[in-house]
């Protein structure tokens, strides 16, 4: 496959410059593409959304617009996070970008091929944990090592530290069916990260924990996302959590789904704890509160 | 319920038959299509099923007072059961024969000793009289001679028989005509003439059934129905054909294969050649034959009184009670019908 | 073509890929001539083998042989009439080993002690070969047709009863702890919850009934019959006629699909959410 | 008891609700005497039935009487010789038709364009009876064991066949999805989602096509065969010894019902996580 | 049977007026029985846990203690929030009381009877939404309504009314597989409040919501718990919602699953949208978070 090499995504090309850059930037595009600084031709680099529609047919014979007109760019190494109310098509979104739903109309690029299943570059995490009650929490976390062909030596060690990540370390011989809800989920983001892939989506991973594993996580993905530069789209409804951890956030509205603002978050990285609750953490939070509001 | 214990009266009479309706059963064909049961006041009701074993059962678990069964399984079923008589047999010759390509260097039973012998059926009624003639030429079942169920007449026996999978053949006679009828295949017959007086089907009932008149007068109106559709179809057997083509049409899409078996039926039945000895009657040699070479072959163990089964006048006095009809009358008949 | 090309194709492209693996639907007779298409290939070929004398003509006749024995039973009342014996012991040996599969692989699949108890009886009535039962059959069934309809009943009965016992083994727990936390009972549980989720399972049951409940039933006119499709094979077969023992069978097979796709049919209506679930 | 004092119990009271509304383990006795009690029932009354001469000795003979000819039969060579034919034939028709029907199962299934071109070929093979196709098996087989063989094998190859292609049609979507985002090729898919998430089903398929080839074997000796338990049972009948004939259908039953149990042991381990999915 | 009538929970038995009492109380009792003002023989009014323990049994021969003594006193009436750590029994707490798990030790005792499934007059909402594929979004939430046998047209009104309440009018008829999974949650609460329960045990009934249909729902379910009384058990992860819907907030911690403080919440009765983000509300959230990350 003459896909883009691994590195693709890694910190050299990060754009990551716009998001520490020193003077604020809080320009509002209502619905519009994002005009970047790099010509046309570069876009090749990261996920090019252009004039994307999805339309379902429904089982009564009619049509329900999950998506309408999405135009949207994305830097390679970039972090972004979708917020909308439920239904907006945040996971259908993410569905058409991993190549798992063919859109109706418009085009998705990603690392400059069309989106498609099964890139070994990337993954993504559904919003239900689905996992295979024949393995165990360990195996199931190294399923995409399986399948990718990787090696497993250095996966199981690399499943380890996940699981350490995670707060599972003392499960990883256990039945999924005796995890609760939100272990599966720890499971599941356990099983997105441990191929290491430089396109990460993520679909509310963080929905069934609680506010200090969510803390945790939230700074432990900052951390990860600083070091390897991985190109993440993360499904969240933390508008907290959602301006911690993106250089940008996508605030959609629902029927039809559209975006209906874009906002760039101007705190500092590398980001720790101390950004988490910090003066300018709550200003963009309270500027996407705002930007969502207006159109509930 | 049960098979119905039709003991005669007004709920009529239940008789088992050990095959289906078939030109095998040419007699009681005419004898029904010409009304002669009704002519001689009897109201029979034939349950068809697949083997004389099913008969002989249900006769001996008192479920119908009679039936016709092959001679082998009835002499069986009577060393289980001495409550059982043999009243007359349809036909009252050998139908089981032991043939080989008319090519074939064999000559006799003998000559088997190191070949394959395909017989219809294990278990079949032609099983007793392979087994007895083996035992009569001094050979040993599978030892000396390998023993093959290949089926009946079919494509599959005719085609063992032509790519000599099997060196002679054992079966029915009817089985015989079918796998010549095309004149693909022509056989020899081998069976030893000691076994031709082992008859065919035979009407089977139980001691008690016969102390009933009324079940008795009905056997006997049966039995002599039967006997004038056996004289009809000996006096013109193309109508007889006719007859039995509208009654059983799928066993006459190739009228070669009808009219030859119509003409065996018809041939073994012995009507023609002799007018005075009652249709179905068989000697008592003839029983005691059949019981040796059931004993010989290992199927009865016991040493059951074959004069009590089918002798001891029984048999001759319903053989007089029926055969009493006018024969003449019933061959102008014949002889006069075109079938329809 | 090279890479960089096929990375910039035009933005109103559309990718193909499709749901699930499913092709589009391409009207109905995308469905009919793929099988068709085989089947006339396998005729042809037989044809051919036939003339070529590669194949023993007592044994497989040619298919045209075949195809003029069939025009010209249908004609033949004889045939309409075993054509309908054979049809109705399938169809009523169907129906009540499917029912009563139904019934009785529900109540051993509902309570434990039934099942602990029973199921060892049931499995080995099932092992035992129905056909060496022919004699208990006969007596207590009778001659005519309901001997083999108590044939084909016995032997389509035991797919559904295991395929109804697997479904309820297979509901969803979670779906299973809100029946019984609204209180439902056993009965409520059954019908609003188990029965819908096990029916792709009960169909595959009831599919593999009716072929089952045909074959019955021309086994048990093979074993002990005078009237049916099975008996005009034997016949036919008998007079050497393989050609028509062939079209018999052919006429055997078109009815045993016509049934085999009203169960279909009715299943892909009553499943309607199979691909979703 | 009135509802008051009832409502007041001592606090150290266990409510005794069952998960799921299983039965604590009792050990293994407790899943071995009911049967056995129903079976000593059964026959006990079936004892009553013949002795009462309720049923007649010559078509069902009373269980002692059978009960000695089984045991009497055990010292026979012809028995163990007759048990290892329908054995070999049934164990090898199973393991051919369990195989056959998973690959071409697997294959329909997996690929929209077989199923749609060959399935309706499948079904209407399956609808032919395979006793009508004996003469065709004994000549292409022979008239040894292979022709048992194919037709144990035939016969309980559909239901496999179904189930196999039923448990790829309830997959689970997501996981489905799951898969296909990891890039899994079909042959992943299947091995690693597809096969354990339908194991349940293709079990229950094969725990009908262990009965079935059982079914098949004896059939087959019935139409035609020199050697093997259906040849026992039918020239015992001849015999008229029904109590002979029914020691080898309860040997039958035995070695039938071992066969079975080998299977359900091997699906209850394999699907270790059945309760829980 | 001879349960309590539906009226058990009605507001004139509730104590509700504990929570509204102008003294604020910040009693802080670690892992202890909740002593009440009430003598013993009146605690068959509401639900009484007294030495609640559950061990389960593990696949690989192990014991997991999810529970361990726990001792609570909920007063009918009482809206209690229990938080805590993924996997610190939360879910298994709630399936005891709802009568669909054993106990390993310990007595509950729900309106006077111990616990049992399946009780007119109490509904539990799952953490995992679990919609039957066969039934339309309507049908589902009738479901209770069908197997408690009520009368199906004032139910189905009410279904309206509470399709209404959780902005899904328009997907009554269409089928669960049309859903997102934040809609999904929403037709599953319908469904626990259809039947009009005089108990209601939600396990995380919103965690799949964004912030604002949240915020919405909180404000609707605490006015439907100030009109009906309801005793209500909730399970979340998000502390301010906890603090703006309960009298009570019971912090748990994992391994094994201990109370280990019960916070009374001082906001006055009847709440609203200004109590959100009050000040008071942002004190109790502080000494909820204070409470549990103490054992974090
Ligand atoms: N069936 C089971 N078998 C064994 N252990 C189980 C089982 N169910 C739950 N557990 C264990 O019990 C503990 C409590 O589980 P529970 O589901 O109650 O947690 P929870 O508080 O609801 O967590 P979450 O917030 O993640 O949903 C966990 O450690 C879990 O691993
Ligand atoms: N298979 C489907 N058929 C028809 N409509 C669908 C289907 N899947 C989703 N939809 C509709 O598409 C819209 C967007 O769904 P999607 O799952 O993308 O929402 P979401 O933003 O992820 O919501 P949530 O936050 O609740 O998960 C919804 O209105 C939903 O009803
Ligand atoms: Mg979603
Ligand atoms: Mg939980």
């Amino acid at each position: 496959m003459p896909g883009p090499s691994p590195e693709a995504g890694s910190p050299s090309s990060s754009p990551r410059t716009t998001g520490t850059s020193i003077s604020p930037r809080r320009v509002r595009r209502r619905g519009a593409v994002t005009v970047t600084e790099q010509p046309p031709s570069v876009t090749r680099e990261g996920i090019t959304i252009q004039s994307l529609s999805k339309v379902y047919d429904t089982a009564d014979g009619g049509e329900v617009t999950a998506l309408r007109n999405i135009d949207l760019q994305i830097q390679p190494g970039e972090f972004v996070s979708f917020l909308g109310p439920s239904g907006c098509g945040k996971s259908t979104l993410l569905h058409i970008i991993a190549g798992l739903l063919p859109q109706t109309a418009g085009t998705v690029d990603v690392f400059g091929t069309p989106a498609a299943p099964g890139r070994q570059d990337s993954a993504i995490m559904l919003q239900t944990p689905v996992l295979f009650p024949w393995r165990s929490v360990l195996d199931n976390i190294l399923l995409p090592v399986e399948i990718l062909g990787l090696d497993r030596t250095s996966a199981t060690a690399r499943a380890h530290e996940l699981l350490e990540l995670t707060h599972l370390t003392e499960f990883a011989q256990k039945n999924v069916w005796e995890l609760s809800g939100g272990m599966r989920q720890r499971v599941s983001l356990a099983r997105a990260l441990v191929t290491d892939p430089a396109l990460l989506l993520m679909d509310e991973p963080f929905s069934a924990l609680d506010e200090f594993t969510r803390e945790r996580l939230n700074i432990e993905l900052a951390r990860l996302h600083e070091e390897l530069g991985r190109t993440t789209l993360f499904v969240t409804h933390n508008i907290s959590e959602a301006v911690f951890l993106s250089d940008r956030v996508v605030c959609m509205r629902p029927r039809p789904g559209e975006v209906i603002d874009i906002i760039d978050v101007d705190l500092p990285r590398p980001r720790g704890a101390e950004h988490l609750a910090s003066a300018a953490a709550i200003e963009n939070e309270s500027l996407v509160r705002e930007a969502i509001a207006e159109y509930i | 319920g049960s098979g119905g214990d039709g003991a005669g009266g007004d709920d009529g009479l239940t008789v088992m038959l050990s095959y289906k309706k078939s030109i095998y059963w040419l007699p009681m064909l005419i004898a029904e299509d010409q009304g002669y049961f009704e002519d001689e006041g009897v109201d029979v009701q034939f349950e068809e099923t697949n083997g004389s074993g099913f008969v002989t059962q249900q006769l001996i678990a008192g479920n119908v007072p009679a039936g016709w069964a092959g001679a082998p399984d009835a002499a069986v079923a009577f060393s289980k059961d001495d409550n059982l008589r043999a009243l007359m047999c349809n036909p009252p010759q050998n139908i089981f024969r032991i043939v080989v390509p008319d090519d074939s260097d064999i000559e006799s039973v003998e000559d088997l000793e190191g070949k394959t012998l395909g017989i219809a059926e294990a278990g079949g009624g032609e099983e007793p009289i392979v087994n007895a003639s083996l035992e009569a030429a001094g050979l040993q079942r599978d030892a000396d001679v390998r023993i093959l169920p290949i089926g009946d007449a079919g494509p599959a026996s005719l085609n063992a028989i032509l790519q000599g999978q099997v060196d002679a053949y054992a079966g029915s006679y009817p089985d015989i005509s079918t796998l010549t009828a095309d004149g693909r295949l022509q056989t020899r017959d081998i069976t030893p003439e000691q076994y031709n007086a082992i008859p065919g089907d035979c009407l089977v009932t139980t001691a008690d059934a016969l102390e009933d008149d009324q079940v008795r007068d009905q056997l006997v109106g049966m039995a002599r129905a039967w006997a004038r559709g056996a004289v009809f179809a000996a006096e013109n057997p193309e109508a007889a054909t006719t007859i039995a083509c509208r009654v059983v049409p799928q066993e006459c899409e190739d009228m070669d294969f009808a009219t030859t078996y119509v003409k065996d039926t018809i041939g073994l039945s012995g009507v023609a050649d002799d007018a005075d000895t009652p249709f179905g009657h068989v000697d008592d040699s003839a029983w005691q034959t059949t019981f040796e070479v059931l004993a010989e072959s290992g199927a009865i163990t016991t040493d059951p009184d074959a004069g009590t089964f089918a002798g001891g006048g029984i048999a001759e006095q319903f053989a007089s009670d029926y055969w009493d009809f006018d024969i003449a009358a019933t061959r102008e008949e014949a002889r006069s019908s075109d079938g329809n | 073509m090279s890479t960089s090309t096929a990375h910039k194709m035009p933005p109103t492209r559309k990718t193909t890929v499709t749901k699930a693996g499913r092709p589009a639907r391409r009207g109905p007779w995308a469905k009919v001539w793929p099988p068709v298409l085989v089947i006339v290939v396998f005729l042809l070929l037989w044809e051919l083998a036939c003339r070529a004398g590669l194949v023993n003509e007592i044994i497989v006749p040619p298919p045209s042989d075949v195809a003029v024995s069939f025009v010209s039973m249908l004609d033949k009342a004889y045939f309409w009439e075993a054509t309908w014996v054979t049809m109705a012991e399938t169809i009523a040996g169907f129906l009540i080993g499917v029912v009563l599969a139904w019934a009785i692989g529900t109540a051993l699949g509902m309570y434990d002690w039934a099942k602990t108890a029973f199921y060892p009886i049931v499995v080995g009535f099932q092992i035992t070969p129905r056909v060496a039962l022919a004699p208990l059959f006969l007596t207590w069934f009778g001659f005519g047709l309901t001997s083999k309809v108590v044939m084909a009943a016995t032997i389509c009965f035991f797919p559904v009863l295991l395929n109804v016992m697997v479904g309820m083994d297979t509901v969803d727990r979670n779906a299973r702890t809100l029946m019984r936390s609204l209180g439902a009972s056993r009965w409520e549980e059954y019908r609003k919850l188990v029965l819908p989720s096990s029916l792709p399972l009960i169909f595959a049951g009831i599919k593999n009934a009716i072929t089952l409940a045909l074959i019955g039933a021309i086994v048990a006119e093979f074993v002990g019959a005078s009237r049916g499709m099975g008996v005009l094979i034997k016949s036919l077969n008998f007079q050497l006629d393989v050609a028509g023992g062939f079209a018999v069978i052919v006429a055997l097979m078109i009815f045993g699909l016509i049934l085999y796709w009203i169960v279909e049919y009715i299943d892909s209506k009553v499943v309607f959410w199979r691909s979703h679930s």
